[in-house]
């Protein structure tokens, strides 16, 4: 067999670098790459000589120095002796403890105000078409300080909660006695227990071995309910009717663990007034507090225009095929529109999820302190290390964000509708 | 223009037609907003009988038999399908609903389940029927549309025909005792029409009771036992096949069938 | 170098605070006045003679001293604090203190706080990327105390806070915090407490690697305090630059000597700058003085003869 | 047989009129009923949503109500409305709104040259027109390729000479790529860049100087720091997207692209922008753009930034060019490959005309986006209009204290030119779908 | 099942080929990937022949003549157009597309440009003609296709059949001695075949060296001077259509013919 295109062989001429379809896309990738490397080449040169023209050096080294500065809220220990590499850490999972927040609650918030707006209530529709309206059309920062200077105006100062001598009263009190809002943060109950198996000290922070505990129990209970719910669709499949699960499921998930935590001596702390502050409880700040609200009213106002789309696009013959095939309106719901439109809502759901990330960098304008406020902000500051901070922050985001991505990708190829 | 897409010979002695009767609308009137879709429907249909509605455009065929399963809802008037009158009581809906299978223009397969489990849906959660039961019934009545090897496919990989096909199977899963079809070849190239009608007079040899909104003329004339013309809202002519293609009354039957026919 | 640069160029680029009272701030113009401006104002004034030609280069406590190294400011005159680190590692050169400043606390009156060692687990608004905040860290853990920082991105949004009682103390630089109470509508219900938790030298920061032109920043500095110490005023000045009794006074306005060339300057210099807005008495009276709504008293600031630190090294 | 003898024959002698429907189907006490009140859980709402809507009037009315908005400083507003409606009244300060409100819009620009933003601003409508309506002239096209200079001559001021040298430069491009196509589009694109380059290096200096002298035609320079407010905002997103779309087309086609290593470089750079937050970019624009570049280089905060914004967008346009130009059938592709079309001129002439037009809703998304994110230069020291100038503002003593008054002016001018565009752009989408059937 | 869609006599007359080889193709294979499409191909080709290509769906006739003017490559063998060869020279691909011109099944005609605009775009920017003359051009091949005051308006405005003729006469503009026409007709209406099958008989009759694969056997029997039948991407069968139709020699010929003829 010979090849139609090796036939006329005449040697190789230069030309056909560039009038041989074979040879012509190999010359553009090669003077693609000179070109990309060459820019690449120039701007590692440039950066070499402009830091020894200002005699630094590129060096991670600062990571091991002591940071010297406080963070109101840390999810591992921390204190200003420990490393700035410790607090870039304490800064990462703020950020991420509050996408993973915000998303959830970006999330209902969508599917709320997204089915609600396709509700037949006029009014409801329209005031949820205002809220998507509002908060799509204006920057997020907006919302975030907005939601920042709400908390802090309309919430009273913590010795509000003071018994005035005078009168024999507080001017607020606590709401079940156990949450108080304040103007600073909220404070909520805290938990602890009379014994403790342990505790494990890891590199990263000491795991109490009655979370662990607890963890294992939980995830063990949704197993069984899983099996359980399992069954009943064996059951289902065998006779027809499906027996009644809820009240087992409700026991599975709820008794192992009632009487693991009243064995572990399962207690809540309500916070109480000492000095200036609440302690006893835990005060989540209004940082936080705005940080979140404001990103997942802003996130939830986009989801719900998703949601809403997802469930336009469902064509209204699917429900009229289910309602002539006798299936009533819940179950039409759940087994033929929703795992549809999920399809539909899932990917942008998920980039609106990688938004919210991303916009979560704006902690700063509310002095919450994610990776942004300690390695990109206080980190730099003091050290002067702004090349190798940004750098190492923006390689940082950049994970987080393929892997959201490639958790979408996954999820994409799975439930992809078969075509011919 | 209708080609001639009817080619199988229709067995009539095999069409049986009772004295039961299976629906009875008594002054239906319906409006959409201002707008009187439906004025003033008298239609007795009996068991065993296959009636072909026909009309123009916009006349009210589909609004008619969505009405028949209560897709829509009419606004005066009685409609009692094998007994039970629809009101909006649920469990009379229901109930009606399980009698009637409906077939539509565009399918309305539900694309995210194999033919399998398109046809197996209603049985099992409307009908608690075992799923084995419901998978033998739906791959006999996927034999019986000549499709049984499609049944782990998903809608998206068949040809239209063949989702069509599927979804009177679909309908046919649920036992139903009255099938209603809403232009069920409209959506459909020329050579797919003939294996969905081909079904079609299959279960008509079989006795159903059939509603059909349709513009296959030849299907009308082999199969039906009546012919309903439909204009604004209203009957206007109802008779046999025979009489109703050859011999129309009403000017109106005249103007469309001489439209339709190519006359 | 800088020096030639800037005549080149016709305009000095003045790195200053994005907004701060009394020190910095843009008014509804867009023209730009206070204590730190004057300075940019004077530095031009002695290089250009014109103390107009300024470009104000609004930073943040971010980005101030990247755009200094860069070469996208000639000078920083934004309330920054001289520190050993900042004046090596981060490539600066401080040309002197224009501000002697502490670090300190304002607290609500109702509080009945009267020292910063009663503040044992309060919360305290501080602003991020500054100095405040180690001192504040240190401060609490030198004295066994702990508290709860309320982090902050700007003096306004501090302010808010500190109004709304979002902290029960607010810290940073006593100036700072002067100025702030002076702007409260009931200034009398909040005290600002004694103690100064740390030593905030401000003053004005350029390229490290040029002498020249830090020389330039040092120098017009040092002319605005001795101005003040020999009783020249941009009101007699046009008088005294004819010529006076006084060869300090003669050397600094250049009647005798020749101190601006050595610089590269003119030989009249230092009188451009003093007229620019006066001496260092008449910049801080002028802008953040008891007779302005800031109302900062001397105190550190005085001249040595009168017990404060404002020394100028001879001129000659 | 017993097939036909069943069916009545019927025929319908008089038609039936349409009559009007019974009572309690139409007028408003049908629609309250079926809008408001069709089932218990709609009553709860509506009762709800009267409840919210309630509070929130009762709540801010009073403070819109007595908004105040002569006066010279905070205290004296509150005097005012402790005068009109009381002690312990709260209301809006709106005083602070009109006093700055120019700083609002425009930042730091000298208050006798607003004309020229205006106009520019003006002259962007016209130059936008034709794109966006395409029932307008074709001709109209020409305005908008050259407006973009025109803008930053009329924005920046200073001689109009050094602006004519960049179009010239643009010029001389193109005639050499003309010339040069000949021997294939690499060689033309290579040769015009280079082109341009290289005018752009030696001939302004001189030449400026010498037309400069010749024919002064100039306008009061502007510097870039006296920018700020919406002009800062607007200028920065409609610049940023105007600039990116070339590039934001080339990464498009790259990704498209069946070579390797292009396809590869597309990806990766899109990707890479996409996945990092705008605010880290403006953090290179304003700290590391400087160890980048030839040590001494050093220009413009603005422009590093409108730099980084557009490297921004562009991959954010790419994505949107891509759906476009996935959505043309292979068959136009292949209808110009069998008419001897090459790669570029298919792309130029046939393929990318098409694939922008579907693109355009994506396009105004995009910008709307941008446009909200320009608030981010706040962190760069920028005076965009939602932090830094209130901020600025609040720096004065009188306006210590403004908060919500700034937040409401600000976010309601973002709220009416976002919302505007984004009906817009929704339109498009509908016309456009209509149009694609 | 082909109608009689030819009605306008054929002057067979005109119809002359010549000696002279317009296209060679020799042993040519091409693969998609591990699938053997085209399998040993041999075609010659004389200027003036009108060559009908017949064959089941899937069998590689659109495959063979896209091969033709490359827009698919081919792995092996020659394929040799008007004495160029087809090789990766891009030099080779601009010379042999300029001589061919092709029609698609689906038009692809240019939406956003007017029909004069898609007949002059290619002339303007490939061969370099002066816009005025290739107007003029443009103008005399729409009016030969018959539609020459359709030219401002947009293809989106024109029917199927306009459309098609349109996208010949596009291909005409560019002056090719050879055309090639993939389904021509196959995403019409019946009612404007017609009309498509005229123009197409024409440019037969100017003497224009053509491949068509088309399912319209009335056209093959008046116009081809040869048909050729492909299955499974190898030619099974030429011959004149005479004998083609009327003695066809292999067993998949005949079964093919009585499918599509309906016998
Ligand atoms: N949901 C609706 N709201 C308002 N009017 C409607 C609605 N559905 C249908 N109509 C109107 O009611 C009339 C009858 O519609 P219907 O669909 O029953 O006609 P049809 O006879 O089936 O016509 P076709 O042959 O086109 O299907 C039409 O004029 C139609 O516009
Ligand atoms: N791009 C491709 N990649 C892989 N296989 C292809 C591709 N294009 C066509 N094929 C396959 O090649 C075979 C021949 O295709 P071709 O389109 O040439 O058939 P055809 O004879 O024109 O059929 P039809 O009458 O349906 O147009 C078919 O089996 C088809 O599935
Ligand atoms: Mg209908
Ligand atoms: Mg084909």
């Amino acid at each position: 067999m010979t090849s139609a295109s090796d036939a006329p062989d005449r040697g190789f001429r230069l030309s056909q670098l560039i009038y041989d379809t074979r040879y012509r896309s190999l010359t553009i990738q090669v003077i693609t790459l000179i070109v990309v490397m060459g820019a690449a080449g120039w701007l590692v040169d440039n950066t070499i000589q402009n830091l020894r023209v200002l005699g630094k050096d590129f060096n991670f080294g600062f990571l091991d120095n002591r940071a010297g500065y406080d963070i109101a809220q840390y999810l591992i220990p921390y204190t200003n002796d420990d490393t700035h590499a410790r607090a870039m850490l304490v800064g990462l999972l703020n950020t991420i403890w509050v996408s993973l927040l915000g998303c959830a609650t970006a999330t209902v918030i969508g599917i709320f105000v997204g089915v609600l707006r396709l509700s037949k209530n006029w009014l409801v529709a329209r005031l949820m078409t205002v809220y998507v309206e509002t908060f799509r059309n204006v920057p997020v920062l907006l919302w975030i300080l907005v939601a920042m200077a709400v908390l802090t105006e309309i919430t009273p100062a913590p010795n509000a909660y003071k018994v005035n001598p005078a009168t024999g009263e507080a001017s607020a009190s606590m709401i079940l006695d156990s949450i108080a809002f304040t103007n600073r943060y909220t404070a909520i109950p805290s938990v602890s227990f009379e014994r403790s198996l342990g505790v494990i000290d890891t590199a990263l922070a000491p795991v109490s071995l009655n979370v662990l505990a607890i963890v294992l129990v939980l995830a063990g209970a949704i197993w069984v309910n899983r099996r359980l719910l399992a069954h009943a669709s064996a059951v289902q499949d065998a006779t027809g009717a499906r027996p009644v699960t809820w009240w087992k499921s409700l026991l599975i998930l709820l008794g192992p663990l009632a009487l693991l935590l009243a064995a572990l001596g399962f207690q809540l702390h309500g916070p109480t007034l000492k000095g200036f502050n609440f302690t006893g409880g835990t005060n989540v700040s209004n940082a936080f507090v705005a940080l979140w609200a404001g990103l997942s009213l802003y996130t939830g106002a986009f989801i719900a225009e998703i949601v809403r789309a997802g469930i336009l696009a469902i064509s209204k013959g699917q429900t009229e095929a289910a309602f002539a095939l006798g299936l009533r309106p819940g179950k039409t719901m759940r087994l033929v529109i929703l795992p549809q439109a999920l399809r539909v809502i899932v990917p942008p759901l998920i980039s609106q999820f990688l938004n919210l990330t991303k916009n979560s960098s704006l902690a700063i304008a509310v002095g919450y302190m994610d990776l942004r406020g300690t390695l990109g902000g206080i980190t730099l500051n003091q050290t002067g290390r702004e090349l190798e901070a940004i750098l190492l922050m923006m390689l940082i985001y950049l994970a987080i964000s393929l892997v959201i991505s490639g958790v979408m990708n996954l999820y994409n190829h799975k439930v992809r509708l078969k075509e011919r | 223009m209708s080609e001639p897409h009817i080619e199988r010979p229709v067995d009539r002695s095999k069409l049986q037609v009772s004295d039961e009767v299976a629906i009875q609308i008594e002054n239906m009137n319906k409006w959409y907003g201002q707008f009187h879709v439906l004025r003033d429907v008298n239609l007795t249909v009996n068991r065993g009988e296959r009636i072909v509605i026909a009309g123009p455009s916009g006349s009210g065929k589909s609004t008619l038999i969505r009405c028949i399963n209560r897709l829509e809802e009419h606004q005066s008037g009685k409609i009692i399908v094998d007994g039970t009158e629809l009101t909006s009581d649920l469990k009379n809906i229901d109930k009606v609903r399980s009698e009637v299978g409906m077939v539509f223009q565009h399918f309305n397969l539900f694309p995210h389940l194999t033919i399998l489990e398109n046809c197996t849906l209603a049985p099992i959660w409307v009908r608690k029927v075992p799923k084995k039961e419901a998978e033998e019934t739906a791959m006999h009545f996927l034999e019986k549309v000549k499709i049984p090897e499609q049944a782990h496919k998903y809608p998206g990989m068949l040809s239209g025909g063949q989702q069509q096909r599927v979804a009177i199977a679909r309908s046919l899963c649920m036992r139903p005792r009255i099938m209603l079809f809403d232009e069920p070849t409209s959506a459909l190239d020329p050579e797919m029409i003939k294996e969905v009608l081909d079904t079609m007079i299959e279960l008509a040899e079989e006795g159903m009771t059939m509603l059909c909104v349709t513009h296959e003329m030849g299907f009308a004339q082999a199969v039906a036992n009546r012919v309903i013309f439909m204009a604004d809202g209203q009957i206007i002519e109802q008779n046999n096949p025979f009489d109703f293609f050859n011999n129309p009354q009403s000017e109106r039957t005249k103007q469309f069938l001489s439209q339709i026919l190519g006359h | 170098t800088t020096l030639e640069d800037v005549k080149a160029r016709g305009v000095l680029n003045c790195g200053v605070n994005t907004g701060l009272v009394g020190f910095a701030a843009p008014d509804a113009n867009g023209n730009w006045s206070g204590f730190d401006v004057a300075l940019c104002k004077a530095v031009a004034a002695a290089v250009l003679g014109d103390p107009s030609k300024v470009k104000y280069v609004p930073t943040t406590g971010q980005t101030r001293f990247t755009a200094l190294t860069s070469g996208e400011v000639d000078m920083l005159a934004r309330n920054s604090t001289w520190t050993f680190s900042r004046d090596t590692d981060l490539k600066m050169d401080f040309a002197g203190v224009n501000y002697y400043d502490g670090q300190g606390f304002m607290v609500r009156k109702d509080s009945g706080i009267t020292s910063a060692k009663e503040l044992d687990g309060a919360s305290v608004c501080i602003q991020t990327g500054t100095t405040t905040e180690m001192n504040l860290a240190d401060y609490f853990k030198s004295n066994n105390m702990t508290y709860q920082p309320i982090a902050v991105d700007s003096n306004a949004e501090g302010e808010q806070q500190y109004l709304a009682g979002a902290c029960d103390a607010y810290t940073t630089d006593a100036s700072g915090l002067a100025a702030t109470r002076a702007a409260y509508a009931d200034p009398e219900n909040h005290i600002i407490l004694p103690e100064i938790i740390s030593k905030e030298p401000l003053g004005p920061a350029v390229r490290h690697g040029d002498s020249q032109w830090g020389d330039i920043v040092r120098w017009t500095l040092f002319a605005l305090i001795a101005a003040e110490e020999y009783g020249v005023t941009s009101a007699n000045i046009d008088e005294l630059a004819k010529g006076t009794e006084n060869p300090e006074i003669n050397r600094l306005l250049g009647v005798e000597g020749d101190l601006g060339p050595m610089t590269g300057l003119e030989k009249d210099w230092a009188v451009k700058a003093i007229k620019a807005g006066g001496n260092y008495g008449e910049i801080f009276a002028a802008t953040i003085g008891e007779s302005t709504p800031i109302g900062l008293a001397r105190g550190l600031n005085a001249q040595w003869t009168q017990g404060g630190l404002m020394y100028a090294p001879p001129f000659r | 047989m017993s097939d036909t003898s069943h069916s009545a024959v019927f025929v319908r002698k008089t038609m039936l009129p349409p009559e009007p429907a019974p009572a309690r189907q139409t007028g408003l006490s049908k629609w309250v009923r079926e809008n408001l009140f069709s089932s218990w859980l709609n009553t709860i709402l509506t009762l709800a949503g009267i409840a919210v809507i309630w509070g929130l009037a009762s709540h801010f009315y009073p403070w819109f109500r007595h908004g105040v908005w002569n006066a010279a400083s905070l205290p004296e507003c509150r005097q005012i409305i402790a005068a009109r409606w009381g002690e312990g009244a709260t209301g809006a300060c709106w005083a602070v709104i009109h006093a700055r409100w120019t700083q609002f819009i425009f930042g730091f620009y000298p208050p006798e040259l607003f004309w020229r933003p205006v106009l520019t601003f003006g002259l962007m409508l016209v130059a936008v027109a034709p794109v966006l309506f395409t029932q307008l002239p074709r001709g109209m096209l020409k305005f908008s390729v050259v407006f973009p200079l025109l803008a930053i001559w009329l924005l920046w001021g200073g001689s109009i000479w050094p602006v004519v040298m960049i179009a010239a430069g643009f010029a001389v491009g193109y005639l050499v790529a003309r010339i040069l196509a000949h021997w294939g589009m690499i060689l033309a694109i290579l040769g015009a860049v280079v082109a341009a380059v290289l005018f752009w290096i030696f001939v302004p200096g001189p030449v400026d100087e010498i037309l400069g002298r010749v024919a002064p035609i100039a306008l009061e320079p502007v510097a870039s720091r006296q920018f700020g407010g919406f002009l800062l905002a607007i200028t920065l997103g409609a610049g940023g997207i105007a600039m990116s779309l070339p590039l934001g087309i080339l990464l498009a086609l790259g990704r498209q692209s069946d070579m390797f290593l292009i396809k590869t470089f597309s990806v990766m750079f899109i990707e890479f922008i996409r996945g990092v937050p705008l605010i880290t970019l403006l953090f290179v624009a304003s700290l590391l753009l400087n160890y980048f570049l030839p040590p001494g280089t050093n220009f413009d905060i603005i422009l590093r930034v409108m730099i980084l914004v557009t490297l921004f967008s562009a991959a954010y346009i790419a994505e949107v060019i891509r759906g476009g130009l996935a959505a043309l059938p292979r068959g136009q592709y292949e209808a110009a490959d069998a008419l001897g079309l090459d790669y570029w001129k298919a792309q130029r002439l046939v393929i990318l005309p098409q694939a922008l037009k579907i693109s355009i809703p994506g396009i105004v998304s995009t910008f709307i986006g941008m446009f909200k994110d320009t608030t981010l230069v706040t962190f760069v020291g920028l005076f965009e209009p939602l932090k830094s100038i209130p901020d600025s503002i609040r720096a004065d003593i009188s306006w210590k204290g403004t908060y919500w008054e700034h937040f409401i002016f600000v976010g309601a001018i973002f709220f009416i030119l976002n919302f505007s565009m984004s009906r817009y752009s929704m339109y498009l989408e509908r016309k456009l779908k209509r149009d694609h059937r």
